[in-house]
This record gives structure tokens, C-alpha cells and sequence, in this order.
């Protein structure tokens, strides 16, 4: 599904976001991408939607070289898949019904189908009730699944979820995750950037840690940190 | 066509509208006052042509007889006179009709008294259609026979008409300068209302939206823009002409202005379709440099 | 006051300016435009003020002398225009002189030698300086001994004295119309400049800044907008100015236009001082908009 | 310190967020804020900086009534204290130091003081080497510890924390609660509303635990889920 080979990023402020990755994410793969902050790991998924280009190397999503594609073919491999963006990005002037509706509309899906699959989707992230505000008048967690319900309204072949549970209490995040988990087995390819030490050790995935740009481990059903189990913590 | 697509672009260009309606509101004021002085200018320039050539209408040709001229000669030249086209009319002026009049004229300065025989000729006063026309006019009757002397206000109308040129010329500089601070004043709003919302076009485009998917409702508010700031300018010239035309009529009544008819349909609509057109030209540039490819 | 904040608070609004390059060059561009219409209007109206005025001051007064008028009447007549301080000039035209001058005026049509007599009398020929004391100086000079009667152009003066009165009132309504116009665009325009960055208004007053303390750089830029752009625009009217007044000039030789003089400096300074008077007003008042109290 | 009596919110647009609430926050104290997503934590903590304003009860921040406050009442009571807020509200216009610095010269510091002061603290949460770069520039988690630098740089007396940790790596979290610790043991009150369970059963403070807009336990030296320690979870 996903192969990056060789891949360096440097942004134009002269920062090396990623230094000569390669990775190789296979169809209905679920992957935990953890690391410290400012390691990489959003740059590494700007990457597949192509919100950033690398300085080196290549990237293939689904048989489609992304860092060579330009205009429209650019809004077509994103209306491919769905991204849950690390600062949410929803339209301030829309409502969460809207937002959510307006990734369909981009893919020129019927109103009949947007008007099914919309309300469906924000059940799944327990925002129905919510449905006609603002993003300004919504918690940092209802925000937050509103950009959830968004990324996975389109049923899309791959889901980059930056962060996606950083202002879900316990409860709201094993749901997600439950979510994440039941796409993930109907097919659909999961890469899932997160902090939340509880939520990889529980899920026994595979883990790829970044650090400093760099592929630091990879594991098959492994931890947060490498080797330590569920509940257990470094140091202190 | 899916009637649904429609429907949503439609909401979604009437959300954009109410949902920022200060900016909106913001947005078509410029364009109505822009629009109101084009209106005014245009309007001005129209009625400053109209009443030029009125006044130029009113220039006569003096065509004076030999004193020894036959009524022959005389009806001969009101036949040429009736045969040119150019001509609009004219009067016979008999010598004792042009004595009382030069009597008028001078205001009883001269000793008429004294006179013992009228030296003033026969006359014909001629007004020609064209006042271009006037001079070419003038020394086609000069040939004529029994004719002594052709006479018109020569350095008047050479004058009103270069001043007719260069005004057609000015004003026409005029217009296409008022025409591109119209377009910089209102793509110059519009870029802003566009760069106020350069986050949002971002998203979209990172959700999947195509330039022009993100393009049209912002084409269509800058249509808006246009079209709603255009009919208000109409609605403020036309409340404008209403209040003011007839004072001005009546302060200047040499001027006839209400004799001068000025076409208004034309130029509103020429303001509309400037309007619409600068709005939904400078949306589809503005948006441009904010649209990443 | 403290060196260092002065030092911030003019980085503040340099770092607002280049940071924004793009919004800040849109707004000043419309300042510009608008504040050239501005220009343009003012110099296009003391221009015409200009060439109105000397129109004006060439009206002649002809007082006629009764055919038998005296020299000493007519010395009499001369000492009287003499002390009158509205006179600004007279010439006298014996009968002689100005039977020649008839004749010249109309071109021969006048069979002069059937005159026995020159039935012309002696005149003077008088200036006023103040043109609407043209009419006050002929009745003065009407009462005089030997006047037989006093002759000016009473219509055409009447007209122009009208025509300068309406268009005098007229260009003082379009000034202050103008200058709405140009407050409302300039101030849409900020408005949207300051619309642009509601949101970090918002969080500058969540993190402790006073109204006062937002609104300073945004009022400062507004008077650089002002500024800049009434600059720009001063550069632009220069510009024109040099390309195109000598051509005018060049085609309408009979309105003298190059001795019109048209103050330019105050013209400038009036314009800057409106760019940076409304770009303050308006940055005030719409950042009061997004201000939180 | 702090003293909320019997307050109520009604946002706007009808959301009940908060319902007859009275909590009192001794001096020095350093309690979290817990609860499931959009119960009202954060509009608990925007009554406290006047962002909100109750319909009914009355707030007591330092003896000031804050639901009293007007015009430039409101800016001084905000520079007295510190806020990290949900969704950061960084200066995009501004670089990391600018950020920072703004909040001191808004206090209306000297120049000397705040080229002092602002280095500092950005050494403490460990962005000194990315202080002149924009908000647009940073990852996720160097943008919210701009937003905690922000906060802390004047030495509030109250610091109210919105989900400081939400976008952080296990170990730049126990950093920044160890400095909240610090600047607590200094005398700051500190309030943190947070998600992050092992954040607060790691630390045993006082737990106040918000539901449906209401305060539901209130706990000394409590943890996440009431009676539960650390690295125990709830369910599964
Ligand atoms: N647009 C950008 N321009 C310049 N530098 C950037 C940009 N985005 C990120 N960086 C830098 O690139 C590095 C990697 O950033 P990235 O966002 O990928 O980190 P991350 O792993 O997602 O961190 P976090 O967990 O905090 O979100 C950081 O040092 C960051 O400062
Ligand atoms: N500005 C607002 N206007 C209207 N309703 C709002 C506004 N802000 C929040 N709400 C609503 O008030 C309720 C409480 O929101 P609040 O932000 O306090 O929740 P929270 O506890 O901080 O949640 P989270 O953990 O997700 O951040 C929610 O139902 C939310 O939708
Ligand atoms: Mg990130
Ligand atoms: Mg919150």
C-alpha cells in the first residue's frame, strides 16, 4: 500500500524533518508511528497526502508515485484517503454536519448518500447531538471527532490519523481506537501518529518509532517502548 | 446535472454570504461607491456632451447680399438652401428687419438718425445640423450668386469643437483610469475577503478539494459582490438624480439640462456588467495565489 | 518612557507590515487610487476655477459718449475711472477707431461708404477686476455727464457669475462626497485588513492586552497606509502631471491653461493629511469591532 | 484562591456546560480537572480568565469578582495569570520568542527583564533552539509547549492548564508536569484540566472530576478513576 524509500524532508527554514527513511506499510496493515516531539512523525504523513514534498527519495501510495503528482491529481489522492490532522483543520464556517458533508461533496457523491452516511458516521463518534454547531462552539474533544467522523466518512483505503485522540478522556479514546480497529479489519489501511503509551500497549500493532528524523525501531505487535508492556513505565 | 450539486454549491455560496455578512456588507459597499462614481462620471460626461452640442446647434450662419442683389438671386439661394441636407434652417433677414436688430444690438449707440439711407444688406441667418459641418456649409453659399460676404462665429465654433475633441479625448482617458481604479479598488477588496479566508481554502484543498471546486463559490461571491454593489450604486444614482437634477435644472436654466436627454438604461447597465465583471475576474485571480496546486 | 518600548512597539508595527507584505501592498494600493481620484478632482476644479476667473476678467464694459459730447466730459469720464479702484483698466476709442472696428466685425458686410457721416460715437472701453462688480461699475459709470449709454455683455456675465455660483456649490457637494467615498473605501478596506486578523486580536486580549494596547499598532498602521498611499498617489498625480498637462495645454492654446496657476502644495498636503486622517479613523474604528471589552 | 459558588453556564446557542458548580482552590493548591470529553473542564477555566461568563453564581479569583469584571479589569486580571490553552492560540505572525515575549510586554516588563526572562523558559520546556521559527513552522508539540512557555513566562500566582500534555511524548509530559510541580512548590496555584491518566495517578493531587457540567467526585491525593492507582485500568 505505502512504500517510502530513501525519503529525506528538509523544509524550506532549513529543518531535517526526516533523514533517509524507508518504510513499507502493506495493505490492511495497522501501524503505530510513536517518537518524541518534533521527531517526524507528522512530516512523515504530510508526506502521503502530499502536503509536503521530500527532498529525496520516493513515495508509492497504492501504486501511485505521490511526490511526483501535481493539481487536480493531487485533490484526487486525497479524496482517496482520509487524514485526521493533527490540529484538526475543520472549517471554521461550516457546521460539524457540513464538515463532515464536505469531504463527501469534494468526491461528487450523491446528496441521498451524503445524507445517509453523514449522520451514521458522527453516531460512530458519538458528535450526532452535535451535529449543527459550529467548530467554535465544541470542546477540544468534540472538535477532535468531528475530524475523526471527517477523515473516515469516505470509507477511504487509507486512514493517516495524526495524534487523534490527544484531547479524548480514556473512554472516548478506546472507542476511537475500537473504530480505528473494526475500519482497520474491513480492509482499510490504519497509520496512527500518537503519544498515548496506554493505547499502543494495548492494541499490540505494529509500532515504527521515530527519532530524529530517523526509523529508530520497527515491531511487529510491539509496545510504546520497545519490549515494555502494558502499564509498565520507564524510569519514573 | 444533479440537481442536489446545485442546490449545495448555491448553499454553499449563500452560507459563505450570510455567514460573514460584516465582510460581505464590507465587501459590496466598496464596490456600490466605486460603482456610484463611474455612474457619476459617466452621466456628467453625457450630459456635458449633450448640452456642447446643443449650444453648437445654435450657431448661425450669416449669409449678407451684395446691396445690389435681385430677388432672383435671393429665391435662387433659398432654393440651395432648401436642397442641402445639411442645412436645418434658415430665415430671411430683409435690410429694415437688420437695421432694427443692429439698432437692438448696439442698444440705441449709434445715431440711427443719421442715416440717411440703410447700408445694411439683405440677409439669410442658416442653421446647419452638423456643426462640424458649419465651415464646409459656410464656403459652399459663398460661391452663390448675388452672395457678398458669408459670416459665422468662425474662432467660436473652431474652439467648441476642439474643446468637443479633446473632452471626447479626455474623458475617454478618463474613463478607462476610472475603469482600472474601479478594478483595483474592488479586486483589491475582494483579495482581501479572499486572504481572510486563506485558511479555509487550504483545508479544502487538503480534504480533497480541485482548485476549481474551491474556485467557483468564491467566482460566484465575487459575481455577487458585483451585481449587489452595482444595484445599490443604481439605487444611490438614481435617488441621487432625483434629488439633485431638478435644482441644478432650475439654478442653470440657460443650460436646458431637462432638454438634455441622457440615456439612462445604457449606462446602468454598462455598471452592472462592469460590476459583475471586475468581481467575479478579480475573485477568480485572487483566489489563485492562495490555491496551492 | 522606556526606549525599549517604543523600540517594540515600532517593531510591532514593522513586523505587522512585513509579515502581512501582500495585505498591506492591497491596502495601500487602494488608498493610492482612491486618493489620486481625490487629486484629480481637486486640480481638475481649481483649474477650472482658474480658467473660469480669467474668462471673466476679459469682459469689457463699452460706455458710449453722446454724439456731442465734450472733451472735458469726456477727460471727466477718464479722471472717474481713474480713481475707481474696481477699474483695473480702459482704453478710449474715438468714433474713428471704432468705426474701423465695426466694419472689421462684420467682415465688410456693411457698405461704409454710403455713410455721409461716422454715426458712431466716441467710447471707452473699461475692465473690472471683481466680475460680479461689473454690474455695480456700469450703473456708476451710466450716471456720468455726456455717458449716452453704457454696454456690457450683461447675459454672459450673469451666466458666468451663475455658473461659477452652482459650480462652486456643486464641487463642494462632490468634494464631500468625494471624501465619503474615499473614507468609506479606505476604510472598507482597513476594516477588512483588521477582519483578516480578527483571531489574533482575540488572543492578544487573552493573554492580557488592553484595548489600547491592540488597537496602537493597527492605528499606526492604518496611518501608514494613509500615508504610503496618499504618497504613492502624490507620485502618480506628479507623474501624470508632467505627461499630460503640456499636451492640454498644447491643444487648447485659447484656454491658457499654463497660466492658470494651481497651487500644488497645498493640494498635497491636504491629501496626505485625508490618506492619514482616514487610514487612523478607520483602523480605529473597526479594530473596536473585534475588541472584546 | 479560587472560589466558584453555585455557578451555571448556558453558552450561547442553548449548551447547558456548566450546572450549579462550587469548588474552592485553596492558595498554593494543585488540582486536576478531569472528566469525559465535553463535560466542561475548559469552560470551567475560561470562567476563571473571563472568557465565559456564568449566568448564575459568583467567581472569586484572588478576591477579585471576575464574573464582575469590564474593559481593561479583564487584561489586568489576565496578565496576573497564566494560561496554556486547549488549542494553543499562537500568534501565527509571530516566532516562538515573540510569542513568548508578548505576554511580558503586555505586563508592560522592561526590555532588560524579558530578553532575561524568555530565553529561560524556553530552555525549561525545551524550544530554545527553535525560537525563531513561526507557530507554522513547529510540530504539534513544540507548538503547545510555545503556548506552555507563553503561560508560565511572568510567574502567575494562577496557572490554569487546558490539556497541556495532549500533544506531547511521555517524556516531555513528565517534564512539563515536573515543572508544573516546581513552580507550584513556589507558591503557584495550578489547575490542570487534562485527559492523560497516568499524568494524573502518577502525581496523587487533588482530583476534581467534572460530569454532564457537574461536579461529580473530589478527591485529595486522588487518581484518575476514583480509588484506582496507577497503571490499573478501568474495564478493559
Ligand atoms: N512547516 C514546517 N516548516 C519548517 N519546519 C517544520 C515544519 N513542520 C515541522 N517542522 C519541523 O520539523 C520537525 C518535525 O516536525 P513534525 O511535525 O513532523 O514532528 P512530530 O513528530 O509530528 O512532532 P509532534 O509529536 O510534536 O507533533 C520539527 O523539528 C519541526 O519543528
Ligand atoms: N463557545 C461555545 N459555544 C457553545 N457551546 C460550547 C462552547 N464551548 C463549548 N461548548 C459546549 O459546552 C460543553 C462543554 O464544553 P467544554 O469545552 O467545557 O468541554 P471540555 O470538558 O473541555 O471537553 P474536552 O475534554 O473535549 O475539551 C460542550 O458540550 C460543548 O459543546
Ligand atoms: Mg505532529
Ligand atoms: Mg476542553
Amino acid at each position: 500500500m505505502i512504500s517510502i524509500r530513501n525519503v529525506s524532508l528538509t523544509y524550506p527554514n532549513g529543518v531535517r524533518a526526516l533523514d533517509n527513511v524507508t518504510l513499507e506499510i502493506a495493505k490492511g496493515d495497522f501501524l503505530f508511528l510513536v517518537g518524541s516531539s518534533g521527531t517526524g512523525k507528522s512530516s512523515l504523513l504530510k508526506l502521503l497526502y502530499h502536503d509536503a514534498i521530500p527532498s529525496h527519495g520516493e513515495i508509492v501510495v497504492d501504486g501511485i508515485r505521490v511526490d511526483k503528482l501535481r493539481g487536480a491529481r493531487v485533490a484526487s489522492l486525497r479524496r482517496h484517503l482520509g487524514v485526521i490532522f493533527q490540529d484538526f483543520k475543520l472549517l471554521n464556517d461550516k457546521t460539524v454536519w457540513e464538515n463532515v458533508a464536505f469531504a463527501m461533496h469534494v468526491t461528487g457523491a450523491h446528496t441521498r448518500e451524503i445524507e445517509r452516511q453523514v449522520p451514521r458516521t458522527l453516531d460512530l463518534v458519538g458528535l450526532a447531538h452535535k451535529s449543527r454547531m459550529f467548530p467554535s462552539e465544541l470542546s477540544g474533544g468534540e472538535q477532535q471527532r468531528t475530524a475523526i467522523a471527517r477523515a473516515i466518512v469516505n470509507n477511504p483505503k487509507l486512514l493517516l490519523c495524526d495524534e487523534p485522540t490527544g484531547n479524548l478522556d480514556p473512554e472516548n479514546t478506546a472507542e476511537i481506537m475500537d473504530l480505528l480497529l473494526r475500519i482497520n479489519t474491513k480492509g482499510t489501511t490504519v497509520v496512527v501518529a500518537t503519544h498515548n503509551q496506554s493505547v499502543v500497549d494495548r492494541m499490540r500493532k505494529r509500532v515504527v518509532r521515530l527519532e530524529d528524523g530517523r526509523i529508530f525501531t520497527d515491531e511487529e505487535r510491539g509496545f510504546y517502548y520497545l519490549g515494555l508492556g502494558q502499564g509498565q513505565v520507564l524510569s519514573g | 446535472m444533479d440537481w442536489g450539486k446545485v442546490k449545495f454549491f448555491l448553499g454553499e455560496v449563500g452560507r459563505n454570504f450570510t455567514r460573514n455578512a460584516g465582510m460581505q456588507a464590507t465587501a459590496i459597499g466598496t464596490v456600490a461607491v466605486t460603482v456610484v462614481l463611474l455612474g457619476l462620471f459617466l452621466f456628467v460626461r453625457l450630459t456635458l456632451a449633450g448640452v456642447g452640442d446643443r449650444l453648437l446647434k445654435q450657431i448661425e450662419i450669416s449669409v449678407y447680399f451684395h446691396t445690389n442683389a435681385t430677388p432672383a438671386q435671393e429665391n435662387h439661394l433659398r432654393d440651395v438652401l432648401r436642397a442641402d441636407q445639411r442645412v436645418t434652417s434658415f430665415t430671411f433677414v430683409p435690410k429694415a428687419e437688420g437695421l432694427k436688430q443692429l439698432r437692438r444690438q448696439t442698444q440705441g449707440s449709434i445715431d440711427v438718425s443719421m442715416l440717411t439711407q440703410n447700408p445694411l444688406p439683405d440677409k439669410f441667418r442658416v442653421r446647419v445640423g452638423d456643426p462640424s459641418e458649419v465651415s464646409a456649409v459656410a464656403d459652399s453659399l459663398r460661391g452663390e450668386p448675388g452672395v457678398a460676404n458669408v459670416v459665422y462665429g468662425k474662432t467660436i465654433v473652431g474652439r467648441l469643437l476642439q474643446l468637443g475633441v479633446v473632452l471626447r479625448r479626455v474623458s475617454i482617458a478618463l474613463i478607462v483610469a476610472l475603469l482600472c481604479v474601479a478594478a483595483i479598488i474592488i479586486s483589491n477588496t475582494i483579495r482581501l475577503t479572499v486572504y481572510a479566508r486563506r485558511r479555509e481554502i487550504a483545508i479544502m484543498q487538503l480534504v480533497g478539494a480541485t482548485a476549481t471546486y474551491v474556485r467557483m463559490p468564491f467566482v460566484c461571491e465575487g459575481v455577487l459582490h458585483g451585481l449587489l454593489g452595482s444595484l445599490v450604486a443604481l439605487l444611490i444614482l438614481g435617488i441621487g438624480k432625483a434629488a439633485l437634477w431638478s435644482k441644478l435644472a432650475l439654478a442653470l436654466p440657460w443650460l436646458e439640462l431637462n432638454g438634455t436627454h441622457v440615456a439612462l438604461l445604457p449606462i446602468a447597465l454598462q455598471l452592472l456588467l462592469v460590476g459583475v465583471a471586475i468581481g467575479a475576474l478579480s475573485s477568480w485571480f485572487s483566489i489563485g495565489r492562495y490555491l496551492r496546486t
